[in-house]
């Protein structure tokens, strides 16, 4: 079972009759999700996916019909604050919003009133989680991963591919793979996650992955020291970032000095993380 | 997105912000005869989308209109920080008092806006903070009340502001606040706030950056972007939705994924190569954005090698190869190309790339190491 | 504070709910004018803040100018439950394809504003939540984030709206919240909301209660506020900072707090009596609050008795004694009055009736039965 | 010691300059209530009540100096709204709010804030709570009531001092009196109220004041009859109001067949509460 979802997780699908919503979710039911629900205002009563998913005009209905405990949101960004929020109030324990390019004002408001009802959210902007052999609730490329004792979070969303890939290529395995995203203003972030493994049973070992911007990997540095008793391996990309330069990430951005590579990874080094050059070499340091 | 000054200042009056009662001239005989209808001094200030144009002499205090017009011809001719000056800003100087900072940007950490004041405004004031951290006041704004009168009470007293001034000071941190939410700012400032020497406040000079994600919804902020901010072929990008940075190296980039273009700048670099862009063609990108990623890499003259790393999740291997080749039948190229294709549909990419002359790769390190050798050998 | 009709769908459209275009008349020469310019068939409905006025013959739809004028003449001369009727609004006759109902208030016990529609609209919606509940459809709204697109759906999903609707539906929800929350409404509804012939939604009747305590904030909504609502001895009172209501009893009571005062009435009930009025001088009051108050209740002729119950708390008995003293000098009444003063000063209060040739009495139960007698004895 | 208040709770009051402010500080000191500091902006630095009491620009500074847990604000009308959102801020545990005349929608905001910081309010327009012999936070006259073993709790201001005042007449006690107020939303309500005094040791029995509008009585005599096991006195005032008619009070508005005084009495006796036909019969119920 995974630290955040596994495959008992009853997930509905925020925004399933659009072309990636569809895409997706027949993908997560090919791999096994537990996909009960999709939600489309006004097409409520239809059916997608060869009839086998229930289409409803609201999470709220589609949850009381459902029982679902987690919401997957794939809208279309002039959609996905008012997705998050009604998710909340209808009751999901987690939500995962894979839509990009919510504005920043937006995500505060949406992060405060999820907290004030005690909804975790993984995003937005961000690929998903995947708990090998079990369930996948986003983008991440299922057969890029098998199971295992290794906690994967990441930034970042086909870093993190390519870091599963490697591991698999020597026939290591993921506990939870979870893809937090890389927006300044967002859900769940590194802290959270490394704490969720650090007390997972099935979790033996962490890789970290994070980016150029912000003090997340600086603070997550902190509370490896502080905290956690696994070995962490991680991985910062944007050492050749110039400064002052975004990066395509919105929190990707090196704020006078604060928040560039050298900065992050000498952090993690501090607090005992052996830090990658490059993905490819992560699972030899797991060894 | 950056705003001019003058932009910003209009933006802060319209939300009951007192501002100078100045105007934008494009030629030096506008300028004269704007500072002769201000009448008496008049300060003449570039409008360019980067600070410091003080000290870089584009910013002038005269007493006349011809005065007026001479400074705005200086001024109109300069290039700040490689940036043309192409208007200027006519205000009538004002005689000061003191000057405070007021902004408000968002604390990504606290996930909530945040107010700063400060009495020693004027200046830099990074530098105060960095040196007297003692004299910026910092208030929080929980993003589901806004902005409440408690806030701002704690901003005027923390600058110890004169309790005359209050009602003042409310009105105008009102005001920033329904600006900065109404346009989507990520930054909204004004440096100086001025006490003058009437003793009234005034918004002497104005910032306002808007967040990039939000334009969708701001259709009269979109309008005034200024293109002198990017280079054409980020502004190019920009219209094709990719996010491209031009760099120095000779190897172009192309990447899906912002996180794993940087980590592929960062493997060319560790393997004695310089990147020369930043390329980020997104998720799910279909082969005529690739196409268009790939035309403008190939207008760099300094690239000498191109890398493609695709990690197919959202993005399928197939379009993109399908893109390559579309790109290439309009160009002529001998540039060499390293193509390291992965993940959904992979094989099926490869497949079609197999004929075009490229070199392939398994992995990440050997795609660079391929790609450095590639520039070298040319 | 209720709103005409006329006042609820201004505002209504100010934000952007389609309503018809009608106008105010106050004579049966102007409704005519008025019909006239709007051509067609209209509809002459009189401008009371009471329900039920279709059915006392308060509405009526004719076909011409000249029927317009002399259904208003008909319906000025109206009285509806007491009220005068002083306006008709003529408004275009609509061809009805069906009837909405939507509405805003305030769910006190959930501590959120409810928006509430039904498919059952244009009839008595009180009737249609007793028989038929399902057919109303509830939804909460958070009052820190606002009415939020999903509301809407909700709304929209379960009145079972067709789909067709849904943009123009959303257009009017978000005007009726905006009504609601700027205009600091406790009641905003549009009943009934229809659907035309010509397959558009419009708000054919609007109606808006606006928060008693909020009106400080609202100075034009308090310009809009209809005097026959109130008792002129109501206006009095309400002008004094009083809150009065006239009953139909002998005993006149000024008491201090509203649930004191709704004791004092109970317990001149439970000996016999019958309560001349409510009235609760509030906290705090001063001698002029009370002379006030003792000349408000002696202009109602019923009063056989006066009864005064304070116990002080924020308000002083001496405060009281003094107004009390004030009042009596500038009114010659032989009405029989009966003192009950407790808390604070309440002996200084005493002291200074003790001259005025007063009943007092020690306990609430003491004066209520003195207060009953005297009444009678008279 | 209180259910909420005792002669510990360190109090800071918000508006101490005002007429009402300073006047009823002075009597807190007096019955020996901690009134710690008093808060006006732009006053910061001035003493008050012979230099007893410290004044400050805001409540956060006044908490940072006192160790205040406690605010209680009397604060004009259209400052109050702003003045609860502080003082949640500022970290007290508890606002009492005595200020009246509160607009539905702002109170509907704080009360929705406050909860999501976990602060407790008492009001608004309510006479604040009485701890007899410990502490008086509002205007309940101290003199009025002795320390004893009986809760009350009470909707109504006037109507409290009037019971309290019998039952010191023959030497009854309260344990603390808490006027919650009548507002239509408020902080804490009867049902909050009685699970303190239920829990409470020092209390023995219970008196609670209601009147008509609103169901609040109706929920607490659900509640009562399912948790309480203390006895209950009751009294409901407004038996002789004529229907539809706004009585004082914003809520005290029969609405409908709902809310009204026979409707409530009901509820409670069959809650088997004893129910007073006036305030002062209730200490012989009590015996």
């Amino acid at each position: 079972m995974g630290i955040l979802a596994d495959k008992n997780t009853r997930v509905v699908v925020q925004g399933i009759t659009g072309n990636e919503g569809l895409f997706h979710s027949q993908r997560m039911l090919e791999y096994g999700t537990q996909v009960v629900g999709g939600v489309r205002p006004g097409k409520g009563g239809e059916w997608v996916l060869d009839g086998k998913v229930p289409v409803f005009d609201s999470v709220k209905v589609a949850v009381d019909a459902t029982g679902a405990d987690c919401s997957m949101i794939i809208v279309p960004l002039a959609a996905a604050a008012d997705a998050m929020l009604e998710a909340a109030d209808a009751g999901v324990r987690l939500i995962v919003c894979l839509t990009e390019g919510i504005p920043l004002q937006d995500m505060m408001r949406v992060r405060a009133y999820l907290d004030s009802k005690g909804v975790l959210l993984i995003g937005p902007n961000c690929p998903g989680l995947l708990t090998p052999g079990q369930t996948k609730i986003g983008f991440i490329p299922g057969d890029n991963a098998i199971p295992g004792n290794i906690g994967v979070v990441s930034r970042s969303g086909t870093l993190t591919y390519e870091v599963l890939y490697a591991l698999k290529q020597v026939g290591m395995g993921s506990s939870t793979t979870v893809g937090i995203g890389g927006d300044p203003v967002k859900g769940l972030n590194f802290i959270d996650i490394l704490q969720m493994f650090e007390e997972d049973p099935l979790t033996d070992k962490v890789v970290m992955i994070g980016e150029i911007g912000g003090s997340d990997e600086e603070k997550a540095a902190e509370y490896i020291s502080k905290h956690m008793t696994k070995p962490v391996v991680g991985f910062i990309a944007g050492r050749a970032a110039p400064p002052g330069k975004r990066m395509g990430h919105a929190g990707a951005i090196v704020e006078g000095s604060a928040g560039g590579a050298e900065d992050k990874i000498a952090a993690l080094t501090k607090a005992g993380v052996r830090v990658a050059d490059y993905p490819e070499q992560i699972p030899d340091m797991l060894k | 997105m950056k705003l001019h000054e003058f932009d910003s200042k209009k933006i802060f009056a319209q939300y009951g912000v007192p501002v100078p009662k100045g105007k934008i001239a494009k030629t030096p005989k506008e300028a004269g005869e704007i500072a002769k209808k201000l009448g008496g001094a008049v300060v003449v200030k570039a409008q360019v989308l980067v600070g410091g144009r003080g000290k870089a002499g584009g910013v002038k205090v005269v007493k006349t209109a011809k005065q007026a017009q001479d400074a705005a011809k200086q001024i109109l001719g300069m290039d700040i920080k490689g940036l043309p000056v192409r208007k200027v800003l006519i205000d009538p100087a004002i005689g000061i008092a003191s000057e405070i900072y007021l902004g408000i940007t968002n604390d990504r950490a606290a996930r909530q806006p945040v107010m700063i004041a400060s009495a020693a405004g004027g200046v830099d004031i990074e530098e105060v903070a960095a040196t007297n951290p003692e004299k910026i006041i910092r208030v929080h704004v929980n993003p589901l009340l806004g902005l409440q009168d408690y806030n701002i009470r704690d901003l005027a007293v923390g600058i110890e502001l004169d309790r005359n001034h209050w009602a003042a000071f409310h009105t105008i941190c009102k005001g920033l606040w329904e600006a900065y939410k109404n346009s989507d700012a990520t930054l909204a400032e004004i440096n100086p706030l001025v006490i003058t020497k009437d003793n009234e406040l005034l918004a002497i000079d104005g910032k306002m950056l808007i967040d990039d994600n939000a334009i969708f919804r701001q259709p009269k902020l979109a309008k005034l972007r200024d293109m002198d901010e990017e280079t054409p072929a980020e502004t190019q990008a920009r219209k094709s939705g990719l996010t491209y940075i031009q760099l120095d190296g000779e190897i172009g980039c192309m990447v899906n994924g912002a996180g794993l273009a940087m980590a592929t700048m960062d493997i060319i670099k560790l393997f004695g190569g310089e990147p020369a862009n930043f390329l980020d063609i997104g998720g799910g990108a279909n082969a005529e954005k690739v196409a268009a990623a790939l035309r403008i890499i190939l207008q760099d003259k300094n690239v000498k090698a191109v890398l493609f790393n695709i990690f197919g999740g959202i993005t399928r291997g197939d379009e993109v190869a399908k893109g390559i080749l579309a790109a290439l039948k309009t160009i002529k190229t001998d540039v060499p190309m390293v193509v390291r294709l992965a993940g959904t549909n992979a094989a099926e990419g490869r497949a079609l790339l197999a004929d075009a002359n490229m070199i392939t790769a398994e992995t990440l390190a050997e795609a660079a190491q391929k790609a450095v050798q590639a520039a070298k050998g040319r």
